[in-house]
């Protein structure tokens, strides 16, 4: 949804739609995703110190695992975000991956040829999705709310009532599992790789270039050549795709497959993309930013449930966290500006130097 | 309401006005008087201030320093409405339509007229505007929505919106760029009877000929500062044009003759329902071949659809030789093929992106090493196409769209010519750019027209098109009227062909 | 090739259970102070979960032990109740009764936390019996489902068509009430009644009143409908109660006093039932501090006296039952607030 | 260097003609709605008498009205090119708030007005924040969701209002009516009607959908943006509270869950009905339409016996053939629209 209000100035100063690759946050060191980045350490070293329990293995590892699955979907949704799109499937998506999962292995057919299965069905809903809205031009939105229902309820259909759980144990050992004594879930090596393999696809190739473009202005980047609607098409797809490894990873680390798994997870993942700075309208925001703010609520929660906050308190925290989360770079910018006229009022104008030098 | 006295009291006016953006001072110390029933003008380079004053003027911007000044007592604009309120109309430099809303919505909003308990009179809304509309001549379906629209057609729905108005104080920021004479024509008409009505007039415009025809004085600002104010009579342009370059100016269409090649771009038969019909013809390498016509003959959308941005319903393309397919853009830019659309804002830039990042839009394959981007490649390719173009900029990191109009313009062809293409394609290359740099983009191309690229240049700017073009091309209501070699073009055979009274040739 | 069900079937029973069920039991053994028993509902600001942990929460302090309710604000959300299972685990709780979301989902977490000397006993909704220390149930599943037939039975005089509206598709209760219930409809006396439909209302109101609509056009002359859902009973209530079906159409199934007692009082339900939820708190919490004193290990046999409740013996699949559920209609539903 | 005139003749006929085509196609995208809204109760009818029978039809419109009043809210803000996610949890306070003050026995109406208050109360936060604080409204919104969602349960717990707690006379207006249509229903249509002439005929209604359309554009026009933005959101919040109270008077029952993820069911409703989240376009009364339809989908289901287990994915396709039909609807529209400017312009000319 646009902001309200675009006035150049608003623009100017947000900042270059850029990856670290942009001296940008070198300039204006208040960047939102650099200060999310900040508040999670900050929250992390108190957490350390003060919270007794916290710093264990154990539950660390509680922490990431509940987190993985958004943080999962967080990368390929990112992009999707950047590109100007937005994909509130994710949830059902996984949630029906995990009932096929179950199915299938109720079928008796062997788990290795069901992951790839699941996956193939990821892409699917990934296209169907794509297509609906780069070839007739529907608003994401509205499409994925359609698919947000029509996904969980054919999860309702395949799997029913059943709810599997006897999935073999060395999978399910992988999915809540860590790594020897360390508080590293096993899962989240893969997960460390999707990341890299994303920030690298973001902010160091012509695909990532290309998805910030379109994100700012589609019409441009299709008068410059940009392929809009095969790329957009490939987000949905990875989105697709990510969401149903993250119904099966669901599937494995709470070991029972049902129809409803992973129901709302959309709006975690959205609430952490947003709270990691990233603009819906398209064409801004780094994966930096979406991963901290991931966690950043991950943690929280870890930490208001350790000190006994109750549910509630913890939603309307939440909340009260999103609001700021777009509040204050707003105020920041305002700040930033001031300075910037102020410094200006006083410096000698290198615009014209610059020029016909 | 005409002054006894016009030259004691100014209507509206600016004293020591300054104005910062960051590091960018676009306005400094400036002070403007425009009195009742006086056509005042405006010249500078592109980023000289222009825009900036206006919006000072309008309440857009509230200036660092300096006082506005109303019948002479100091006013603060909090908005645009207060200035609107006070009687000043404003055309803006960029068309700001509803898309969404009818046309004759977008000239009423807000100040529709009503009925009974406050309800707007959706009936006297349509009415007003149909007047307006023929008063200026032009004819648009005030029951149209504003989307769709080509530049022209917004710009005059601009024009109708600010004399919908009748204020005391009319500013127009380049209203004329995207019109063709007979609708520049027909607006001056009706600037001149405000303002021998008693309104006051600010006007700019690139087009020097036309500050001459229209007004009575003029400012000239340099960067940002302001440089004189004085009689327009007695004055030539190339006074003007040193005010406002502070030198002198080289010749403005250096066309030198190139050693024409073969076919470069060849379209046959090409056909969009209902927008374009079976247009056909040629350019060789070495050949400046210009496109003209009235507004709304289609020149842009036979552009578009070359390209690939658009598809055609029938006929083919081929560069070099090789088909292009309907609707596939990457292609056409592989094939060595480049667009410089006509709408800057939406189609020529992503506004909201930095100008280095707005370079490099075309060039990933030079900038890109096994798929992995080159930092150093970026800059220095958009580096050296700024500088090239002398885009003026404070940082390259900036948002493109804080650069003024034409440095825009400016962006957009470098982004362009940095792809080194074979055939050049350009639509209004020169709108809204000033004497200058108009020179150096003409210089520009002829040069790359003498090393062999192929140039197809669309422009509304007559003289342009007869003072660059080895061949001119008139379309008109969507199909070829006439093309015309270099020797036989004049303003009375373009005509001709262009309202369809030509020979039917080529 | 690869692991099928199969291939896993044989090793997948034995996967983390009972660790504790090896200690042995010591009857007499004191009851120790100053123990954590910590209630994990469905859902917290469920009306029906407060009663029943109010009533555990006066069972445990009166044995002096500490008592705390942790939970999420959701009632499908298993991710939450794992994450709280852990939370729990790292607290160091002496034991923990929970009201399974998913009967499967919370193994893993609550294995570990009986690994880590954590005493699990569910109630209300039971999780796989390998994965808790003993079950406390509100009244025999097949109890309920048999006795709510009966109910509905003497209401429409053993004849027409009935439906059942249940919560959600998954609930586990439900579908083992609902077999009994098919089961209890097979017996010769109720010939005459045809269970037409059973319907899912999601436990949300909107989509139980759809739902009881939808029963009601599609089966001109359905004569009752067995709602073991309070959600959906009071749904199905305020529904009737609203149209022209109001006392044409019989309602019972599960529902809370303070919920009926408009309807019963209008006439639009004749009779329904429930244990009492409070009781089923204060059963969960003996239970949870006998087993966390040694006095039980949760093996089939054992007994332990809940406080003024009596004394309880475990069943079989270390089952401890409440009793048989309460009935109540005009005559007794003022004696009741809950 | 002048160009002469392209003759100005001939614009008005042709205007009139184009304008009428044009609202009768515009009017059409709505209609179609209705069509298959038509067509899908006239089907059921066959399948099953029952369903068209005046308790039937009773029941259909009251089903509607709440997310009918909630839809109306919506799309004003959408019109706006903005977006209220937090009516579903405004839904729920207010209806608990309304719920509390008749427990102690108070005056229905003025629990229905207290409701609706609160419901300003919440609408005016979000507008402030999207308006002032000039934020993307999802992010805002969606916190708001959170916010009161956890205000709810902090305040009321717990606690549970139940048909017990509630004055007859307020349950009764609830379910009662004139014959077939409830008063609930009537209450909805007036609401409705006026939302739409105020829209369609007042200057701040149409400035609504101008900023919708171009932010930009609508703060040079001089359009007081920020009062505009707050003002639909305030209606937003309203019509949520008017609907909180009228769905305590519906289920008679409320906990602090009531309402929860309403707000995906309301967007749906509003998308079918074809308001653009672009802004700037659309009607309530779509959004209407949309709203009645997605409700009678779920009522249509269960009476023609479908199980539930079917009914979430068909919602969901339902979902997107609607969208995609009104789509593939438009983009005809369009194409018609280009060949008729065509042909009027060689019209002109060769006249
Ligand atoms: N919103 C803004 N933010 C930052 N810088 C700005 C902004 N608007 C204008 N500028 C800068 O102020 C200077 C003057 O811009 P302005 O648009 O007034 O020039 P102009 O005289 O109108 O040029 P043109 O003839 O091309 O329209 C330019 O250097 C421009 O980059
Ligand atoms: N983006 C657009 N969408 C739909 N119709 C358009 C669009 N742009 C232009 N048109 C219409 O197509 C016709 C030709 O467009 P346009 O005016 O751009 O032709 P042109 O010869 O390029 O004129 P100019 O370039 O001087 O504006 C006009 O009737 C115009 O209204
Ligand atoms: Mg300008
Ligand atoms: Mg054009």
């Amino acid at each position: 949804m646009p902001e309200p209000t675009k006035s150049p100035q608003g623009k100017a100063t947000s900042g270059t739609s850029g990856g670290f690759a942009v001296p940008a946050w070198a300039r204006d060191s208040l960047r939102w995703d650099t200060v999310v980045g900040a508040l999670l350490v900050v929250l992390l070293i108190c957490s350390f110190s003060m919270v007794d329990n916290f710093g264990n293995a154990l539950n660390l590892s509680f922490l990431i695992g509940n987190t993985l699955p958004i943080a999962l979907i967080a990368l390929p949704m990112t992009m999707l975000v950047i590109s100007g799109e937005i994909d509130l499937s994710v949830g059902s998506t996984a949630g029906l991956s995990g009932a096929v999962m179950g199915k299938l292995w109720n079928e008796g057919m062997s788990i290795e040829t069901i992951i790839p299965l699941c996956v193939l069905l990821g892409v699917v809903c990934g296209l169907v999705n794509g297509l609906l809205v780069t070839r007739l031009g529907l608003p994401s939105l509205a499409v994925t709310i359609g698919t947000l229902a029509a996904y969980r309820g054919i999860a309702q259909i395949v799997l029913g009532s059943n709810s599997v759980t006897d999935f073999p144990q060395q999978y399910l050992d992988f999915g809540s599992g860590r790594i020897g004594g360390t508080f590293i879930p096993q899962a989240a090596v893969p997960w460390a790789v999707l990341l890299v393999i994303a920030v690298i696809v973001l902010h160091a190739t012509p695909v990532g270039r290309s998805l910030f473009a379109v994100g700012a202005s589609q019409e441009a980047a299709r008068f410059a050549g940009i392929r809009v609607k095969r790329l957009k098409l490939s987000m949905f797809v990875a989105t697709g795709t990510v969401s149903a490894l993250t119904g099966v990873f669901w599937a494995l680390h709470y070991a029972s497959a049902r129809y409803d798994n992973a129901t709302g997870l959309e709006l975690s993942v959205i609430a952490g993309v947003l709270l990691g700075g990233i603009d819906f309208d398209g064409g801004k925001g780094t994966l930096g930013g979406a991963v901290a703010g991931v966690f950043l609520l991950g943690a929280l929660q870890n930490v208001m449930s350790l000190v006994n906050v109750s549910a509630q308190s913890q939603i309307l925290i939440t909340g009260v966290l999103l609001v700021i989360s777009v509040l204050a770079p707003r105020v920041a910018r305002q700040v930033g500006r001031a300075r910037a006229r102020r410094k200006a009022a006083d410096a000698a104008p290198p615009a014209a130097a610059l020029a016909t030098g | 309401m005409t002054d006894p006295e016009p030259e004691r009291t100014p209507v509206l006016a600016l004293e020591g006005v300054s104005k910062s953006f960051g590091a960018v001072r676009a306005l400094r110390d400036v002070s403007l008087r425009l009195y009742a029933g006086e056509a005042h003008a405006l010249a500078g380079e592109n980023g000289a201030g222009k825009s900036t004053l206006i919006k000072a003027l309008a309440g857009v911007h509230r200036p660092d320093s300096g006082t506005v000044l109303l019948d002479g007592a100091p006013v603060v604009f909090h908005g645009p409405a207060d200035a609107r309120d006070a009687g000043v109309a404003v055309i803006y430099q960029e068309p700001t339509l509803f898309p969404d809303l009818s046309i004759a919505e977008n000239i009423f909003v807000g100040r529709q007229p009503r009925r009974s308990f406050g309800r707007v009179d959706h009936k006297s809304v349509r009415q007003a505007t149909a007047d307006l509309f023929r008063r200026l001549g032009v004819d648009l379906d005030p029951d149209q929505p504003a989307r769709g629209l080509s530049i022209a057609d917004q710009q005059l729905v601009e024009i109708a919106k600010a004399l919908s108005f009748d204020a005391r104080v009319l500013i127009m920021d380049e209203p004329t760029a995207a019109l063709t004479g007979s609708e520049v024509a027909r607006l001056f008409g009706v600037v001149r009877a405000l303002r021998e009505s008693g309104a006051a007039v600010l006007f700019i415009s690139h087009r020097l000929e036309e500050v001459f025809q229209l007004c009575q004085r003029v400012t000239t600002l340099r960067d940002g500062a302001w440089i004189a104010s004085e009689p327009v009579e007695g004055l030539t342009e190339d006074d003007l044009v040193r005010r406002m370059v502070g030198r002198d100016l080289d010749e403005l269409y250096p066309k030198q003759d190139a050693k024409v090649g073969e076919v470069a771009l060849s379209v046959r038969r090409l056909t969009r329902e209902g927008v374009f019909t079976d247009v056909s013809f040629d350019v060789r390498r070495g050949e400046i071949v210009g496109l003209a016509g009235l507004v709304g003959a289609g020149r842009s959308e036979v552009a578009r659809a070359v390209f690939g941005v658009d598809r055609w319903d029938a006929g083919e393309v081929e560069v070099d030789g090789r088909p292009l397919k309907s609707g596939a853009p990457s292609l056409a830019m592989s094939a060595g093929l480049a667009l410089v659309p006509e709408d800057r804002r939406e189609q020529g830039l992503v506004m909201e992106m930095s100008i280095e990042r707005n370079i490099n839009l075309t060039g990933f394959g030079a900038t890109s090493r096994a798929g992995l981007m080159n930092r150093g490649a970026e800059r220095s390719r958009a580096v050296d196409w700024a500088l090239r173009l002398q885009v003026k900029y404070a940082r390259l990191a900036d948002v493109v769209g804080t650069l003024s109009g034409g440095n825009q313009q400016k962006v957009v062809l470098a982004k362009w010519l940095a792809t080194d293409p074979r055939v050049l394609i350009v639509d209004e290359p020169t709108r809204g750019i000033d004497v200058g740099t108009k020179a150096e983009v003409h210089r520009l191309l002829s040069q790359l027209a003498a090393d062999g690229l192929a140039v197809l240049m669309i422009s509304s700017d007559l003289p342009e098109i007869l003072g660059m073009a080895d061949r001119v091309l008139v379309m008109h209501e969507g199909r070829l009227a006439a093309d015309i070699p270099r020797a036989e073009a004049t303003e009375e055979s373009v005509m001709a062909a262009a309202t369809g009274r030509g020979r039917n040739a080529a | 090739g690869g692991t099928t069900k199969k291939s896993t079937d044989s090793d997948s029973t034995k996967s983390g259970s009972g660790s504790s069920a090896a200690a042995s039991a010591n009857p007499s053994a004191p009851i120790k102070k100053g123990l954590t028993i910590a209630y994990l509902p469905k859902q917290v600001n469920n009306p029906y979960f407060t009663i029943s942990d109010n009533g555990g929460k006066k069972a445990v302090e009166a044995l002096g032990e500490k008592y705390k309710e942790v939970g999420t604000s959701s009632g499908t959300d298993t991710a939450g109740q794992v994450s709280y299972v852990n939370t729990l685990t790292q607290q160091q709780a002496s034991a923990i009764a929970v009201s399974a979301q998913d009967p499967g989902a919370l193994c893993t977490a609550l294995n570990q936390a009986r690994k880590n000397g954590v005493k699990v006993v569910t109630y209300d909704s039971d999780t796989n019996t390998n994965c808790r220390d003993a079950f406390v149930s509100q009244a025999s599943a097949e109890d309920l489902g048999r006795t709510e037939v009966q109910l509905m039975a003497k209401q429409i005089g053993n004849k027409g068509q009935i439906a059942i509206l249940s919560a959600a598709q998954t609930a586990t209760n439900q579908n083992t009430w609902i077999d009994f219930m098919k089961d209890e409809l097979k017996k010769p006396e109720y010939k005459d009644i045809q269970l037409v439909k059973v319907a899912y209302g999601n436990d949300d109101a909107q989509a139980s009143f759809q739902q009881t609509q939808g029963l009601l056009q599609q089966y001109p002359n359905l004569k009752g409908i067995i709602s073991p859902t309070t959600v959906g009973i009071k749904a199905a209530a305020q529904y009737l109660s609203g149209s022209k079906y109001k006392g044409k159409v019989q309602l019972t199934g599960l529902g809370t006093p303070n919920d009926m007692r408009a309807y019963v009082t209008n006439g639009t339900v004749q009779s329904f039932e429930l244990w009492d939820p409070a009781k089923l708190g204060a059963l969960a919490g003996y239970t949870a501090v006998a087993l966390a004193s040694g006095q039980i290990t949760g093996a089939p046999g054992e007994t332990f006296t809940a406080g003024d409740m009596g004394s309880y013996t475990i069943g079989k699949d270390s089952t401890v039952v409440l009793g048989k559920p309460t009935v109540f209609d005009k005559s007794n539903i003022d004696q009741y607030h809950f | 260097m002048t160009m002469t005139a392209k003759p100005a003749s001939a614009a008005p006929p042709e205007a009139a003609s184009t304008s009428g085509f044009l609202d009768r196609v515009l009017k059409v995208r709505e209609l179609a709605i209705l069509v298959v809204l038509v067509l899908m109760l006239l089907a059921t009818q066959l399948d099953n008498h029952a369903f068209l029978s005046e308790q039937g039809i009773k029941d259909l419109l009251l089903n509607a009205t709440i997310l009918v009043l909630v839809a109306v809210g919506q799309a004003t803000v959408v019109i706006t090119r903005n977006v209220d996610l937090s009516v579903g949890s405004t839904m729920g306070i207010t209806a608990f708030a309304a719920g509390e003050f008749l427990r102690g026995g108070g005056n229905p109406l003025v629990g229905v007005l207290i409701a609706i208050a609160l419901g300003i109360g919440f609408g005016v936060v979000n507008g402030l924040l999207v308006s002032l604080g000039q934020v993307p409204a999802l992010v805002v919104t969606l916190g708001t969701l959170y916010i009161i969602r956890g205000l709810d349960s902090i305040w009321f717990g717990s606690k549970q209002i139940t048909a017990a707690d509630l004055p007859s006379g307020f349950a009764d207006f609830g379910h009662n009516g004139f014959g077939a249509v409830p008063y609930l229903a009537l209450l909805t249509a007036v609401v409705l009607i006026v939302a739409a002439y105020y829209l369609r005929s007042y200057r701040s209604g149409r400035d609504l959908y101008a900023l919708g359309s171009s932010p930009e554009a609508a703060r040079l026009a001089g359009v007081p943006v920020r009062k505009r933005i707050l003002t639909a959101y305030i209606v937003c919040g309203a019509l949520a509270g008017l609907a909180g109270a009228l769905y305590l008077a519906r289920f008679g029952n409320v906990d602090s869950g009531t309402g929860n993820g309403y707000e995906l069911t309301v967007v749906s409703a509003v998308v079918v009905g074809g308001v653009a989240f672009t802004g700037g376009s659309g009607s309530v009364y779509g959004a209407a339409l949309g709203a009645l339809l997605l409700t009678s989908i779920n009522s249509v289901l269960p009476s023609i016996g479908v199980s539930s287990v079917w009914v979430q994915a068909i919602d969901g396709i339902l979902l997107l053939l609607a969208i995609a039909v009104d789509r593939v609807v438009a983009l005809r529209v369009a194409a018609v629209l280009r060949k008729r400017a065509a042909q009027t312009r060689s019209a002109i000319h060769h006249a």
